[in-house]
């Protein structure tokens, strides 16, 4: 198959994202670089929890002092609903719906940046407070972990503008479109990495 | 290399290399470059043998020593050891499953040039102040309160080479996964095939914890973290682990690639298929596999408590189970068979009780609390490198004399190779079989100098005499590189006569495309079943049609370079020096620049006609 | 191909030689055991061995009649292609199994066996176990008694055929604690407290001259090499009388002649801000910056190092950083002539709790 | 569910078929996000309420979060389709990997 070829509605395969030998290798990469990532995100974790609460006098706040449940609640929400709308990219992508896709698209990245700006707020909360990066190991360990997981939200955001803005006249092909799946694979799994966030060391970290 | 080659200047064949995407190539440069820094660490070793060569010794001095110990230990095995291990896979893997290139042509370049230019962050530390000092190994508390730039140099230089080799790992995976040829089943994979995936399936899992650490260091040392800073509430041991995560499995990383090309290497020249075939890949899954559950072994002494001790001397001990399968099984391979003593030969059989003795230290320190008394003296020191010697560079002078007419088209000559294969033998015994007896007398590794009167003298001055020898070996080697090229007599497809798998099939070195046709393939060791039924080619799966060909690309030099130069301002932002702040901006715009440049830009690549590869066929240029 | 052969002979039989010459020396060598714990490490260091060469044997049999039986006659000889032998693959697969769980089981014995130091926290007036605090710095050894209440520096002093109980600990960079010849390591971590015990044996300690060297065997900066102690196992007796004798002293000892008064004068001057000559551990751990050198003129070498003679005394003070590389003691006091040197070797040299 | 075999050699049939798949699938994932939503509340509910004793609450948001990945996985990321083996493979091998980094750091880094 032709990477240029242009479709139709009924001519577009059931499977876009892997009709390619190229799309294949995209497909497979990026979930072993997946499975990298979860191996990193894991050594974060380990490290911030090896290093919880470790501050070096007693007047610095703790976790239980840090944080605030409705901040984290709602950004927990903006990002799980990116993940439903990236879900309905990927749906209107399947049925050769290029339109309605970058909308979705759009909407995805609104929701992320959404989180975005929250995170920077609840930072800024956070160094008021005296809780910086570097004023104990609590807190170096706290804004890597979150921090790693901000950039990939702050990448994510930029290589889907990217690609919307790239493809915005080309409409779908074989050639860009295991690129938005990869997208949307990326996408989701900074959604699964903040679900482990979110539990362990914010709802954790209020529990004690 | 290539048919399409013309002959051309200096200047385009080094534009040629810095923008090629041909796994060939890359091989070249991998097999350039870490020979270069093979060379590099192999001069540091010579300092480090001449310095304790005699008691008290003023060669160098006690600073300068802990540089050269510590470069020569990530000089090898980030360097040297990992990038020539790297130029192998890349020259032989594909071609053993019939790929016409990798899943990720950019990708591979890219990592390769990202492995480059950390290398040369990394040296550059000579000229710029002092290099690190703190041991290969970093440990924290030590690495933390190192003065200058050493250890920055040591963190920034090893963050960019690793995720060279980590994007490397996934593209030899993918390529493994997806692009072998029709027939060519995962259990009729050659075994240096088998042994690139699971060591890419390492690297994969082993470099995300070195990332981490290094970043924490990073942070602590440039940007005021305290990770491992005890009064802030750090904690040291940390690093300790992260590093060793990863550190564990990177031993596996640098010996299963060995074992591949021991395993061809022992079919090869006994002419016999490999003996237990499924064992030994069950064995080299299965030593993946432990060899992530037993990096405290490492950390014995530190205080991990009996439980924490008891469970990982266990875990490390299971480890001998599968190594031993793999010798025996190399054993029966080479019996009933029909050996011929080449240089790669000579370099397999002696590798078996090389290897031997390495592996059987390494059960004596998997003994916990006997452990204690070897842990950091010269006893380790001599485990691992009859381990990293007596297995990883054998392998790698191994695959140089049987890989060389594949990759360049001419042959080594085998008088100098066996010269260099004996005094190089000789050198590392006399080297390191001493070494397990300096440490069981008291001699603690790492020392810059050792006090008179302790009865390490002689055993001492054997060391480096056997330095000497295999230095020489190494000489010797470079004068057989540049007396062959000089010559350079062509050769057919299967020099040594008895190749059995299919990088054998095709013409040495191969054409750009690899495989005008994708084999069919019938079974393991494809080329030698069509050879026995007396075919000299294999057959063809597909008619000939158009070939689809990836572009060549200058982007995966600028993409390592802007993160060369963002590295210099990350480091020296510490000095408050003015221009560092912007000299990282303008580095990490290189860099992310050439990345977008790569995401809008398409790259279709370009075909190779079918009428072209018929023409050439017909006028007998190429097979 | 003589010549080569000669070679290989020559270095053979240096080889060789050179292991006959001996296991080492007593005082340092860890294959010349003087305690429990080198002894129980000693023979999981025979059992493992004498496996290993087992399977060395083997190993080399199958290797060498396969080298020579197995060469190619002929080259166009096509040997028959053998896939496996499974009853061959799992014998060597069990027999390795079993060989393991043979080491396997008394490592985790000994693991637990050496791990064991409830002891050393039992309180109370009845407490007879010896518990040493020992502190590691920059190139130098600190050894607090707590349940004693005296402090020295550098060298070691401990009863023979007695369990003496460490806990670890460094002020600055990790370092690790090692006695070769009596007990394997553990290292000195700058985050916790690590605890293990010795034992001294009383009949070796004698062959070793009653002196055991000890070493720093983490790599801990440019003088990592030189950071040696020594340890004095002696008997019961003439520790406690040697401990008495450390507890009498109260305040700094008087220098007796006319030239170690003047080396006191200077000593009180450039000296005592870091190095105290008093035992008792009363100041804190952060205050003690340099070497206790109450009984420095007992011990058996300077700075850990050098003989114990009064020119090397006077040579470390006028440049110690010709001996050790980056130590902490460099620049911290004027410049002294040799005239003043000569008094303050003369007054350390006389520092002695013990005639 | 979805299927790569699409030769019933009717175009019109495929395309019904497919967007029926597709219909369904999506159903499946809307289920999917109403549910992660609901476990969201559930744990932010437990921690809020404060009522609850350490020992309780930790393990069940541990094994909320657990459910809400799988559901990412297997219904977002198409996990459940075929064709994923090398990836939940690799993706499984990392998590053991990841996972017993976290118990070391857990249980012998402090003393």
């Amino acid at each position: 198959m032709q990477v240029e070829e242009k479709f139709t509605y009924e001519t577009w395969p059931a499977h876009s994202e892997k009709a390619t030998l190229e799309a294949k290798n995209k497909f497979i990469g990026f979930w072993l670089f997946l499975g990298g990532e979860t191996v990193l995100f894991a050594s974060l974790f380990a490290t911030y929890l090896a290093l919880k609460d470790k501050v070096p006098n007693t007047s610095m706040p703790h976790a239980k002092d840090l944080f605030e449940l409705p901040l984290t609640f709602a950004a927990t929400m903006l990002l799980l609903t990116s993940s439903l709308t990236s879900v309905y990219a990927m749906y209107h992508m399947k049925n050769f719906a290029f339109r309605k896709m970058m909308l979705w698209l759009g909407l995805t990245a609104l929701l992320g940046a959404g989180f975005l700006g929250l995170e920077i707020y609840e930072f800024t909360n956070y160094v008021h407070e005296g809780h910086t990066f570097t004023s104990s190991a609590f807190g170096s360990a706290f804004y890597t972990l979150v921090g790693f997981h901000g950039g990939h939200v702050a990448f994510g955001l930029l290589w889907c503008l990217t690609l919307m803005f790239r493809n915005s006249k080309r409409g779908l092909d074989l050639y860009n479109a295991p690129k938005f799946y990869v997208f949307s694979l990326y996408w989701h799994f900074i959604d699964v990495v903040w679900v482990f966030i979110f539990t362990v060391v914010y709802l954790m970290g209020m529990v004690g | 290399m290539s048919t399409y080659a013309q002959k051309k200047g200096f200047g385009a064949t080094l534009w040629d290399f810095l923008t090629t995407v041909d796994h060939k190539k890359i091989a070249i440069l991998y097999l350039i470059a870490g020979g270069f820094f093979f060379v590099v660490g192999g001069l540091e070793a010579m300092f480090i043998r001449i310095q304790l060569a005699v008691p008290n010794n003023d060669f160098v001095s006690a600073g300068l020593y802990n540089e050269i110990m510590t470069m020569h230990g990530t000089t090898m095995i980030f360097l040297a050891a990992m990038p020539l291990v790297f130029a192998f896979m890349n020259a032989v893997m594909p071609l053993q499953i019939g790929a016409r290139d990798v899943a990720f042509p950019f990708v591979n370049a890219l990592g390769f040039w990202l492995f480059f230019f950390g290398g040369v962050f990394l040296n550059l530390s000579w000229f710029l102040g002092g290099a690190p000092d703190a041991g290969w190994t970093s440990y924290a508390s030590l690495a933390i309160a190192s003065k200058g730039h050493g250890v920055d140099f040591y963190v920034l230089g090893l963050q960019i080479s690793g995720i060279g080799t980590l994007i490397g790992g996934i593209n030899f995976l993918v390529t493994i996964i997806n692009m072998r040829a029709p027939g060519m089943t995962y259990m009729r994979m050659p075994l240096f095939t088998w042994s690139t995936f699971v060591t890419s399936a390492l690297i994969l899992f082993a470099f995300p914890p070195l990332t981490v650490g290094l970043v924490l260091m990073m942070f602590d040392r440039l940007f005021g973290a305290n990770f491992f800073e005890v009064t802030m509430g750090g904690n040291t041991v940390i690093w300790e682990h992260l590093f060793w995560i990863f550190g564990h499995p990177e031993v596996y990383i640098l010996i299963l690639p060995a074992f591949g090309i021991f395993s061809e290497t022992f079919a090869i020249f006994s002419r016999k298929r490999l003996f237990g075939y499924s064992s030994m890949v069950f064995a080299l899954v299965l030593i993946g596999f432990l060899g992530f559950m037993v990096w405290a072994h490492h950390m014995f002494t530190t205080g991990l408590g009996p439980v924490a001790n008891a469970i990982f001397a266990v875990a490390t001990m299971a480890i001998g189970v599968p190594t031993g399968i793999k010798i025996f099984n190399w054993l029966f391979t080479m019996w009933g068979g029909s050996v011929k003593f080449t240089t790669p030969m000579l370099y397999a059989v002696s590798f078996i009780p090389s290897f031997v003795a390495g592996g059987v230290t390494g059960v004596m320190l998997a003994s916990a609390a006997a452990d204690y008394q070897y842990h950091d003296t010269y006893f380790v020191v001599a485990h691992f490198h009859y381990v990293i010697v007596g297995g990883v560079v054998l392998a790698i002078l191994a695959g140089t004399h049987l890989y060389w007419p594949k990759m360049f088209g001419t042959m080594l000559n085998e008088t100098m190779g066996k010269i260099t294969f004996t005094l190089f033998l000789i050198g590392f015994h006399l080297t390191f079989f001493i070494q397990h007896f300096l440490g069981l007398w008291g001699m603690p590794r790492r020392v810059f100098t050792y006090l008179p009167g302790q009865g390490f003298e002689t055993a001492n001055m054997v060391s480096t005499v056997g330095a000497f020898f295999m230095a020489v070996g190494v000489i010797v080697l470079l004068i057989n590189i540049i007396v062959t090229s000089a010559r350079n007599v062509r050769v057919g497809n299967d020099p040594w006569g008895d190749g059995r798998t299919l990088e054998w099939a095709i013409p040495s070195p191969p054409p750009f495309y690899n495989f005008k046709q994708l084999p069919l393939v019938r079974g393991l060791d494809a080329y030698w079943l069509e050879k026995m039924e007396g075919k000299m080619a294999m057959t063809p799966a597909e008619p000939i049609g158009d070939i689809h060909m990836p572009n060549a690309s200058f982007l995966p030099f600028t993409i390592a370079l802007g993160l060369f130069i963002a590295a210099f301002g990350a480091m020296y932002h510490v000095d408050h020096k003015p221009w560092a702040l912007p000299v990282m901006v303008i580095g990490l715009l290189v860099t992310f620049a050439s990345m977008f440049l790569r995401s809008v830009k398409d790259d279709h690549g370009f075909h190779i006609h079918k009428e072209d590869l018929i023409e050439k066929t017909d006028k007998g240029v190429e097979a | 191909m003589k010549r080569l052969a000669k070679w290989r002979l020559i270095s053979l039989f240096s080889i060789l030689a050179l292991i006959l010459s001996g296991c080492g020396q007593p005082y340092l060598s860890a294959l010349r055991p003087a305690g429990e714990v080198a002894e129980m490490q000693y023979g999981l260091m025979k059992l493992s061995t004498l496996i290993m060469v087992g399977v060395i044997a083997v190993v080399t049999v199958i290797f060498i009649l396969v080298v020579i039986k197995f060469r190619r006659k002929d080259d166009s000889e096509i040997p028959k292609q053998v896939e496996g032998n499974h009853k061959l693959e799992i014998l060597w697969t069990v027999i390795p199994i079993l060989l393991l769980l043979i080491l396997a089981v008394p490592t985790v014995a000994d693991v637990f066996k050496l791990a064991d130091v409830g002891k050393m926290d039992k309180k109370g007036a009845h407490k007879d176990e010896v518990v040493v605090k020992v502190r590691s710095n920059l190139y130098w050894w600190e050894f607090e008694y707590p349940d004693l209440g005296i402090v020295t520096s550098q060298e070691l002093v401990v009863p023979t055929n007695k369990k003496v109980y460490f806990s670890l600990h460094s002020s600055d960079v990790k370092h690790s604690f090692w006695i070769p010849a009596v007990g394997g390591k553990m290292d000195t971590n700058t985050d916790n407290v690590n605890k293990f015990w010795l034992e001294f044996d009383d009949k070796k300690a004698n062959e070793a001259g009653n002196l055991f060297y000890g070493k720093c065997a983490e790599l801990c900066g440019p003088s990592h090499a030189l950071m040696d102690f020594k340890v004095r196992a002696i008997s019961q007796s003439k520790f406690d009388s040697w401990v008495s004798a450390m507890k009498d002293v109260k305040k700094p000892q008087q220098a007796t002649s006319e030239l170690a008064q003047q080396g006191q004068k200077i000593f009180s001057q450039s000296c005592i801000g870091c190095h105290a000559v008093t035992p008792t551990n009363a100041t804190p751990e952060k205050a003690r910056v340099a070497p206790n050198l109450t009984n420095f003129g007992e011990r058996s070498r300077v700075a850990g190092i050098l003989p114990h003679t009064k020119e090397d005394v006077k040579a470390w003070i006028k440049n110690p950083e010709k001996f050790k590389p980056g130590n902490k003691m460099t620049g911290k006091y004027p410049q002294m002539s040799d005239q003043e040197l000569d008094a303050l070797a003369e007054y350390l040299m006389g520092l002695k709790v013990q005639d | 569910m979805a299927n790569h075999e699409l030769n019933s050699g009717n175009p019109r049939v495929d395309i019904e078929y497919r967007r029926k798949k597709s219909k369904e699938e999506m159903r499946y994932q809307i289920v999917s996000f109403t549910m992660m939503l609901f476990l969201t509340f559930i744990a932010f509910g437990m921690v809020a309420a404060k009522g609850f004793s350490h020992w309780f609450t930790v393990p069940i948001i541990l094994l909320l979060a657990v459910v809400q990945v799988i559901f990412q996985l297997y219904y977002f990321m198409h996990m459940n389709q075929k064709g994923h083996e090398a990836p939940s493979l690799f993706l499984f091998t990392g998590l053991g990997v990841g996972l017993t980094a976290i118990l070391t750091f857990m249980t012998i880094v402090w003393w």
